[in-house]
């Protein structure tokens, strides 16, 4: 079966070339057959692989395609490399992706530029399988960079605003920054092994450095620099609110689901290199807690409703960090799976109601959507509930407890981080119920036009049930334990290594948990629903605007890079768009002629001046016969 | 005698299609198509026949007939697996500039097709030379006739940059003339034979002063040709007053003749000299590559903009070269071959903008794409390949380098690192200028038609195909880097143990920097093994 | 004087007999071109008896010539130029209203003047020679009379070039009070006693160097040139610009060798200085100068500087970078005053740039031929003038003259920068509204000579530049035996 | 005969050569810069036949004569053109001869 | 004999201070003629009798009355004479006789400190007969060449002092650039 792997990225890819080619001259029928299809037949294999894999159990599969380039020793391959952990990114890809392949065949429809968006999305899913199959780093950062580019390239797809080309910039460029560290790692790592293949790096890392050897922690630092980039972590998180720009799908998929995850996908592959480095485990734990805070809030004060998604989702993605960060890999990696699921079902549900809408996107503008759009409603009732952590019935809950338990439980366990968890699960039931209540409750305020038809409406039941369902395959100690998912990665994804003797307390935080989400519910539900005038007295005070447009800008961090980088670049640049150094070439032409001219006053034309001239001469010679 | 035959098709051609102007309008263009056909053809049959990783020899053929035998000048030509790649990129950029004038160049087109082959001419011979003189010789050749090409059909302010460009050039040639003849005298006064053969002037010992000058005189000629800052400053106004057709040459062809230069004659003949100043030299790349992108980015005029990358793009080049090492020197190869492409590219499109519009200014550009998407797709390619994308040739070149030259110097290489996210910021405003946004124009812009898609289908081809399959070019080149790098590797391993002891135990780094200097000993292909046991 | 001393100045004497001759047919009957027929043949004649002193070795004539090598190839040189220049002449004065037979016989003079020059050993000779140069230089130059600035040019030149030979006589006399002697080996016999140049005869080289700089036009004594050379009709410039530097740059090599001047720091150091200055003040005076006649000058002051760079090597390579550079050059500048005097007219002489611009599109072959002569001048490669520069270099890196070779190289890109500019207006789109309308023609058989003759420069100019081991040979071949 | 010391020979020459050369500075009229450079070359004549004397050979007096014709030959040829010139200018002066400049 | 020498030295650097003062060129030529004569009584004193009698002959004879001759053809008129004291004021001709005077100490200070070369034996007079024994002796080929530099002169100077007949119709032809000479005198 292993010799079908090749197939799962590159369907996507000819999809995309194929689309390239001839998508402006072949009916939309055909395109989206290519652009859904190809993506389909992916998914497909990757079903049979999947299925086969789990019956075999192999340690991994691996394909070499071609041999890449080979110069001194420095040979990668284009060769993939599937394995459980990759196993679950591919999954989660493929099947996300093929559904909101299905819901953009509706939500593009009237796009005219209907070919170029699925060869984006083609060539994204493409880029994105080359990233978590890639069984060498250089490969992974084809795709990595490959992901960028069609994220670009999907930011920006209404070109002609140019804010939209300004957010798809933004992602690329900040994004580029953390690649750049990413790409010095490589560097490092190359030096140090004389190769970028991934197992080979992992199993000569342990032979090579001692745990906390400095090289280790400055590669895995390095390395981090990327991830934070590509996940929107602090401090290079800024990309990811403006690049809601692009079409809703795009958000789903892209913004959501898959790419931003690909830094998790590269901590939990490189983990052997982490761990060797607890510097950098917890600088990971770090990011991720303060960044789901500070995203976490700032979700708080959003009104558009892609953007409190994409903070949230910048805010999920800081779990995965802090579950990583404690090495609780595959724990990161579930929250992973699941909040693909349900954040991608959020976006999808936003983007049927943007539609129906007539593309308004602020929730003040929204309410009371629950009759006219009840499919939308009622799954996207599923997604908040995982999303907010809903005791027992949604599979957010039990993938954020487990990582909120193993703050605590884990060796390398903090109680701050654990409390930095505990309060950003606070917050989000908070914004996200102010999300259901702002939008389906209380009065209509916009007509509702295009109503969902089965390609959108297909999927959201698919993704609800999955955001539902998906939480069962993996349960605590205390009630089920059911470890499929863990036991599934533990070969590649070392179990995290609990504090003895710590279970007895599990049922308390699991407690704890379910009230937090709770009341944050119920706060949603009082100020949003029930006396929305707490909320304008909110608004009255000073302080509170304050704040409240200080986490509304996203805590001042475009502002602040603004001042910092890109106005000083800019500035620097425009300064100097004529190029100092000419001047001095010029300045140099100038003297010369100035020379010239200074030499042709004494071309007189007059005689006697020129008899003065040998005159001068003559003095000149009997001078240094004289002196010498 | 087959190297010879390629000069003089391309001389010959180019006297012919001058001649040929008085019989026929067109006619000259169809005698340079043929004759860069030809010379195209043979070379690749000289590449695709002799297999050079079979073979495993540096030197392909070799042609050498007296010259000037009073001053032991020989007419002497050799190509090796460098040259080659070389003059493959020559001929297929020859050729595509011969197509993108067809419709460009209205004005004396026999003189202009007599140009355009003279500077081919010269750079193939710059390029197979090996003898000083002679390379000198070509080295000036190539310039009167870009000169001209610059001159008569660039731009408005075409003559103020043809005169830069050539008193640029002229002023660092000279200087390396200087050298060549200290060199000359230096090696004779020591062997008694008075001679300008590369081969035999690798053998003079010098001493490290005379060493350090010499060097210096061979590499303000490269580095100005190159272009490095702060001798940068021709480039910009050169590239974008030449027709379409000039810039091409001058990004694709005329800087890797410095770059070249380095290789052949910097890194061998001073092999003392330049380590000493490789940091030098190096930090001289990084600052090439930031300011060029920083300049890139604030330039209106698209030219002038892609003129400014390669700025950029070639401190990239003298980066690598100071490295040392195989891996960055294939990047440079590689470079010099991307660079070429890509920067080409992005000239012909420029070309195809000024045609159709009448202006370079990106400021009055915008939302081609919805007009144009041919173009636009095929300038994302080569923006994108630029800024060094991965699975795009450039990539390939940017990250052998760069891994190479981090062996060499860590701080340095994250500098020129960081040079990547400002290309970004540079090659994602031309998309955006000149592609995105709103039309400023009245007009719509007409897509790309068949003769133009004939020229840039191939270039995206060759970008595509480098950037996933660059194996062809590397094994051609690899005989001849090693050989350049023949001087540098022995000093490298006598030094490992000094290494060993001097450096304290916490940095492995350095340790084992020494130790994977040279990976086929010390790390006998660890993928492989790997890939054995798990397939 | 016996048959033999007649036998080696056989030259010379034909170029007497051929003055003779000229003036007795002009007595008979004025014909232009008779006269330009009598010429011509004299100096090619002339130049056919230099073969049978091909092997001459060293014959002397006491107490004032020397016959050898050396001399033999610069009078070579010097006739072949001459002849080359009378070529052009014959066109250009065709169409002037001016008497054109004295022409011939004035040219005739000043070339038995140069090669008088070029074969002597004494100062007796050497002043002669150079009189009888510079005397017929006085007419020549101010050939066209009723020009009043060719009558501007005469008596400049000729009252800075009296006032710069008495310069040149008080130097010789010095120098003559010094050692009791005026031959050039009894000089360097009498200097060889010293170490340090004793101070008479120090004052009295400084004062012949303001003689002979004035006559190379090396600054500072270097103000006339260009007003001479806008004055003089374009082939006497010609002239001017080669036989007559040409045969002084000869006797000053000859002179130096013999006493090898290159030992005394003092010399060298004024000669250094000269150098640098000729090589700037040429350059830089050229720059942006519009008036071709005057470039051509101005360059002409810088290269004589490139040339005093390969003299002051001192040693046989210099002296064979020289006399190559000397061939280029005069091929080069012999080419571009030619095309100057083909493009004059009647009324002025084409000197202006205004009347090159888009040269290429109106006389394509003319344009071609100047470019190729201005790129020479530059020394670009594929002419002589690259080949010559590189010898020059070469022999400065040789004696590692540093400084003066870096000014070279320095100063050649600043001059590029003028001939380039000549060379793009001529390459210049013609302007579609000014219609030019090419001038009256000349009869094609008159036209045949110039064109011929510039055919053949440029034909020798690439020659030389792509295949300089034949003239390395005959130079090498002739100097090596010969010089002391 | 020897009793006059050659410097004072030498020196007269000198001294008239500089006066001849102080005049062609000062003077404008063009016939006048003729005589003042024949007072120069004169200066020079003597400074030959003081060192002739001195060496007691005819080789300065020869000189001497050269200098003679030559200076016979430029004053003649020097006068046509100043006869031409005062056609051309109807004046003398040397410094209006300053068409040519730059 | 050594005082004749300072007497006649003294006369010619005199006469010929006359000579670069005088306004009226006459007069010039006249101290010229004297300045000769005197040269002349300083070869006399020299030894060299013969180069005395062609000084006089040729100089002051030849020359000068060649020169004259000119000048009367040029028929001078006493405004000419103003002229020419108009052009020597002094602001004109300090500069370049200050430059003049740095040349001449220097020439001097050159030839005073100068070491002369030990006389030889023999004494200083060479008479008409040796001159001529080696004039037409070894220097033989001079004498050819000094006939070839007077036939170039008198050759250049026929060419040149021929009168034009075209001249008046040239004047006719070229009003207006001569209008701007004027001007600029």
């Amino acid at each position: 079966m292993g010799e079908l792997l090749w197939l799962i990225p590159a369907l996507p890819f000819a999809g995309a070339l194929l689309l390239v080619i001839f998508g402006n001259r072949i009916a939309r029928g055909l395109v989206s057959t290519i652009g859904v299809g190809s993506v389909g037949i992916s998914a497909a294999i990757t079903l049979v692989l999947g299925i086969e894999y789990l019956s075999s159990r192999p340690a991994f599969i691996r394909q070499e395609v071609w041999q890449w380039f080979d110069v001194a020793g420095f040979s990668p391959s284009i060769a993939f490399h599937l394995d459980a952990l990759s196993m679950v990114f591919i999954f989660v890809i493929t099947f996300v992706g093929f559904l909101i392949h299905i819901y953009s065949t509706e939500y593009m429809a009237e796009d005219k530029d209907y070919a170029r968006f699925f060869a984006c999305m083609n060539l994204f899913v493409g880029s994105m399988l080359m990233l978590v199959m890639a069984d060498n780093l250089l490969l992974l950062y084809l795709g990595w960079e490959g992901v960028g580019l069609c994220s670009y390239l999907l930011i920006g797809f209404w070109y002609k605003e140019p804010a939209n080309g300004y957010a798809a910039r933004k992602a690329f460029i900040i994004t580029r920054v953390g690649d750049t560290a990413m790409a010095i790692g490589l560097f490092m790592l190359f030096q140090q092994f004389g190769t970028l293949h991934i197992q080979s790096i992992s199993t000569e890392a342990v032979q090579t450095w001692t745990i906390g050897s400095e090289t280790a922690v400055i590669i895995a630092f390095l390395l981090l620099g990327g991830a934070v980039g590509k996940s929107g972590q602090l401090p290079l998180q800024t990309w990811l609110p403006d690049a809601m720009a692009g079409p809703t799908p795009v958000s789903a998929l892209i913004h959501a689901a898959t790419m931003v995850t690909a830094g998790v996908y590269l901590i939990a592959r490189m983990h052997v290199v982490f761990e060797l480095a607890p510097a950098a485990m917890t600088a990971v734990a770090v990011i991720g807690a303060v960044t789901l805070l500070v995203a976490g809030f700032a979700a708080l004060t959003q009104y558009d409703i892609k953007r409190v998604l994409a903070y949230s989702t910048i805010s999920q993605v800081g779990y995965m960090f802090l579950a990583l960060g404690v090495g609780a890999w595959s724990a990161g990696v579930f929250h992973f799976m699941i909040h693909g699921f349900f954040k991608a079902l959020l976006f999808l549900c936003a983007g049927a109601i943007i539609l129906a809408l007539h593309h308004e996107q602020d929730m003040r503008n929204m309410g009371g959507l629950s009759k006219k759009l009840p499919i939308v409603f009622y799954t996207f009732l599923i997604g908040a509930a995982s999303l907010a952590a809903f005791p027992l019935v949604s599979a957010g809950f039990y993938s954020k407890d487990q990582i909120l338990w193993l703050q605590l439980a884990g060796e390398n366990g903090n109680i701050w981080l654990y409390l930095a968890g505990l309060l950003g699960a606070f917050i989000t039931s908070i914004y996200t119920f102010r999300m259901v209540f702002l939008t389906f409750y209380g009065k209509e305020k916009t007509h509702v036009g295009h109503k969902p038809t089965w390609a959108i409406t297909v999927p959201l039941i698919i993704l609800g049930i999955l955001s539902f369902a998906g939480g069962f395959i993996e349960l605590p100690h205390n009630f089920g334990h059911v470890v499929l998912f863990s036991d599934f990665l533990t070969p590649i994804l070392p179990a995290v290594s609990v504090v003895p003797d710590f279970n007895q307390y599990e049922w308390m935080l699991q407690l704890l948990a379910a009230v937090v989400s709770l009341v944050g519910i119920f706060i949603a539900y009082l100020f949003y629903y029930k006396k929305p005038e707490l909320i304008e007295s909110i608004h009255r005070s000073e302080l509170a605007m304050a704040i409240h447009r200080f986490w509304h800008s996203g805590w001042g961090f475009d502002q602040l890079y603004d001042v910092l980088f890109v106005r000083p670049y800019v500035y620097l640049s425009k300064v100097n768009k004529n190029d100092f150094i000419d001047g001095f070439y010029t300045f140099l032409a100038n003297v010369t002629q100035g020379l010239h001219r200074l030499f042709s006053t004494t071309q007189t034309g007059v005689m006697r001046n020129y008899v003065m001239g040998v005159v001068v001469g003559a003095i000149m010679i009997l001078t240094i016969s004289l002196l010498l | 005698m087959i190297l010879v035959w390629l000069i003089v098709i391309l001389m010959a051609g180019g006297v012919l299609a001058w001649i040929s102007g008085k019989v026929n309008r067109a006619l000259p263009r169809w005698v340079a198509l043929g004759s860069v056909m030809a010379v195209f053809g043979m070379t690749l049959y000289l590449w695709l026949s002799n297999p050079i990783p079979v073979l495993g020899s540096a030197w392909l053929i070799q042609f050498s007939q007296p010259w000037v035998p009073q001053w032991g000048i020989r007419f002497s030509l050799a190509l090796d697996g460098l040259s080659l790649l070389m003059l493959l990129l020559t001929f297929f950029l020859g050729l595509l500039a011969v197509l993108i004038s067809w419709r460009e160049i209205h004005t004396k087109v026999a003189f202009f097709h007599f140009n355009l082959l003279w500077v081919l001419a010269g750079i193939t011979g710059v390029f197979l030379t090996m003898d000083l003189f002679l390379f000198y010789f070509f080295w000036e050749i190539m310039l009167i006739p870009m000169y001209f090409l610059i001159g008569i059909w660039g731009h408005e302010n075409r003559r103020y940059a043809a005169y830069k460009f050539f008193l640029f050039t002229q002023a660092s040639g000279l200087l390396m003339l200087l050298a060549i003849l200290g060199l000359y005298f230096i090696h004779g006064n020591q062997t008694g034979v008075y001679t300008f053969s590369y081969f035999e002037l690798l053998n003079t010992t010098l001493a490290p002063e005379a060493a350090r000058l010499l060097m210096f005189g061979f590499l303000v000629a490269f580095l100005v040709k190159l272009p490095v800052v702060p001798f940068h400053s021709w480039l910009p106004d050169a590239h974008s007053e030449a027709p379409t057709a000039g810039s091409v040459i001058l990004a694709g062809l005329l800087l890797k003749t410095g770059a070249y230069g380095l290789l052949r004659f910097v890194l061998p003949l001073f092999p003392t000299a330049t380590v000493e100043f490789a940091p030098w030299a190096m930090l001289l790349g990084v600052i090439g590559i930031i300011y060029g992108a920083i300049l890139a980015f604030s330039q209106t005029d698209l030219k002038r903009l892609v003129a400014y990358t390669s700025v950029s793009h070639m401190g990239f080049v003298i980066l690598g070269v100071f490295s040392f090492n195989e891996w960055a020197l294939q990047g440079v190869v590689m470079q010099m071959i991307t660079h070429g492409l890509s920067t080409g590219a992005l000239f012909i499109i420029a070309g195809f903008l000024y045609e159709r519009l009448h202006t370079r200014d990106i400021r009055l550009m915008g939302g081609f794409w919805s007009t144009a998407p041919k173009m636009g797709v095929i300038a994302l390619i080569f923006v994108m390949a630029s800024l060094g994308l991965p699975g795009l040739g450039n990539f390939i070149a940017e990250f052998l380098t760069l891994v190479g030259s981090w062996q060499a110097n860590n701080w340095l290489t994250v500098f020129a690192t960081i040079g990547l996210v400002m290309a970004t910021i540079y090659s994602l405003r031309i998309m955006q200028k000149i592609f995105f946004e709103a039309n400023r124009m009245e007009q719509a812009l007409p897509d790309l038609n068949a003769r133009e898609m004939l020229i840039a289908i191939p270039m995206v081809a060759m970008i595509l195909w480098l950037g996933l399959y660059p194996q062809p070019i590397l094994d051609t080149a690899r005989p001849s880097i090693q050989e350049q790098l023949q001087a540098y590797t022995k000093p490298a391993q006598e030094q490992v143990p000094v290494a060993r002891v001097d450096v304290p135990a916490k940095k492995t780094i350095y340790i084992k920097r020494t130790g994977t200097k040279n990976p086929e000993e010390t790390k006998p292909s660890s993928n492989l093994q790997i890939t054995k046991s798990s397939n | 004087m016996t048959l033999t001393d007649f036998q080696h100045l056989m030259p010379l004497l034909i170029l007497t007999v051929a003055v003779l001759v000229s003036m007795l047919v002009i007595a008979v009957g004025r014909n232009h071109k008779i006269m330009y027929v009598i010429t011509a043949v004299s100096f090619l004649a002339a130049f056919a008896s230099l073969f049978d002193l091909r092997d001459v070795g060293r014959y002397t004539i006491e107490p004032l010539l020397v016959i050898d090598g050396f001399g033999v190839f610069y009078i070579g040189m010097i006739l072949l130029t001459a002849l080359l220049i009378s070529m052009l002449s014959y066109a250009y004065f065709e169409q002037r209203e001016e008497r054109k037979e004295e022409y011939y016989i004035l040219l005739l003079l000043a070339t038995i003047g140069a090669c008088v020059l070029v074969i002597s050993k004494h100062f007796a000779s050497l002043f002669l020679g150079l009189e009888i140069l510079t005397v017929s230089l006085y007419a020549l130059i101010a050939y066209l009379r009723t020009r009043e600035r060719s009558d501007e040019a005469g008596i400049k030149y000729l009252i800075l070039a009296a006032f710069s030979s008495a310069f040149l006589l008080f130097g010789m006399a010095l120098v003559y009070a010094s050692t009791g002697t005026m031959e050039f080996a009894g000089i360097a016999a009498a200097m060889s006693g010293f170490t340090e140049l004793p101070l008479l005869m120090l004052t009295g080289f400084g004062l012949m160097i303001v003689g002979i700089g004035f006559k190379l036009s090396v600054v500072p004594f270097h103000m006339w040139a260009p007003d001479v050379y806008e004055g003089a009709p374009a082939p006497v410039t010609a002239f001017i610009a080669t036989v007559s530097k040409g045969g002084v740059l000869g006797v000053l090599i000859r002179f130096f060798m013999e006493v090898d001047g290159f030992r005394y720091p003092t010399l060298v150091l004024i000669f250094t200085i000269v150098a640098i200055a000729s090589m700037l003040a040429g350059n830089l005076l050229a720059l942006l100068q519009r008036n071709v006649k005057r470039i051509l000058a101005y360059s002409s002051i810088a290269h004589l500087g490139y040339l005093l760079v390969a003299f002051l090597a001192g040693n046989q390579m210099g002296v064979e970078a020289v006399t190559f550079y000397l061939v280029a050059y005069f091929i080069t500048t012999v080419g571009a005053f030619g095309v100057v005097a083909m493009l004059s007219d009647k009324e002025r002489d084409a000197e202006q740039l205004e009347d090159y611009r888009a040269l290429l599109w109106r006389r394509p072959w003319t344009a071609a031929v100047f470019t190729a002569m201005l790129l020479s001048l530059a020394g670009i490669p594929l002419t002589a003038g690259f080949v010559g520069k590189f010898y020059i270099l070469a022999a400065g890196v040789n004696t590692q003259l540093w400084l003066l070779v870096v000014m070279l190289a320095l100063n050649s890109v600043v001059g590029l920068f003028y001939y380039i500019r000549l060379v793009a207006i001529m390459f210049q789109q013609p302007e579609a509204d000014t219609e030019v309308q090419p001038r009256g023609k000349l009869r094609p058989s008159i036209y045949l000579a110039s064109v011929g003759t510039l055919t053949i420069l440029a034909l020798l100019l690439v020659y030389i530049g792509v295949y300089p081991s034949g003239l390395l040979q005959v130079i090498q071949g002739l100097i090596v035996s010969t010089v002391p | 005969m020897t009793t006059i010391p050659m410097e004072y020979g030498l020196l007269l020459a000198g001294m008239l050569f500089m006066l001849g050369l102080i005049s062609v500075l000062i003077r404008r009229n063009i016939i006048f810069m003729l005589i003042s450079v024949e007072i120069m070359l004169n200066a020079a004549g003597l400074a030959f036949i003081v060192a002739g004397s001195h060496w007691a050979q005819p080789d300065g007096q020869i000189m001497f004569i050269f200098i003679l014709t030559m200076a016979a030959a430029e004053v003649s040829v020097g006068l046509a053109l100043i006869l031409q010139i005062y056609h051309q200018l109807k004046t003398l002066n040397s410094d209006a001869a300053n068409f040519m400049k730059g | 004999m050594e005082l004749t020498f300072y007497i006649a030295a003294a006369v010619a650097v005199l006469a010929t201070i006359m000579v670069i003062t005088r306004y009226n060129m006459i007069h010039a030529l006249l101290y010229l003629v004297v300045s000769f004569l005197a040269v002349a009584v300083v070869f006399l004193t020299m030894g060299a009798p013969f180069m005395a009698a062609l000084e006089v002959i040729v100089y002051a004879g030849a020359i000068v009355v060649l020169i004259i001759f000119v000048i009367m053809m040029l028929s001078l008129t006493r405004e000419d004479v103003e002229q020419e004291k108009a052009w020597l004021q002094p602001k004109l001709w300090v500069g370049p006789a200050l430059l003049s005077f740095v040349l001449l100490a220097e020439l001097v200070y050159l030839l005073v400190i100068a070491e002369m070369p030990a006389t030889p034996a023999t004494g200083g007079y060479v008479d008409a007969r040796a001159v001529g024994l080696a004039l037409y002796g070894p220097y033989v080929l001079g004498v050819q060449l000094s006939g070839i530099l007077l036939m170039a002169g008198i050759v250049g100077a026929y060419h040149l002092g021929r009168q034009k007949k075209k001249v008046i119709h040239r004047f006719l032809q070229e009003k207006e650039p001569q209008k701007e000479r004027s001007a600029v005198l």
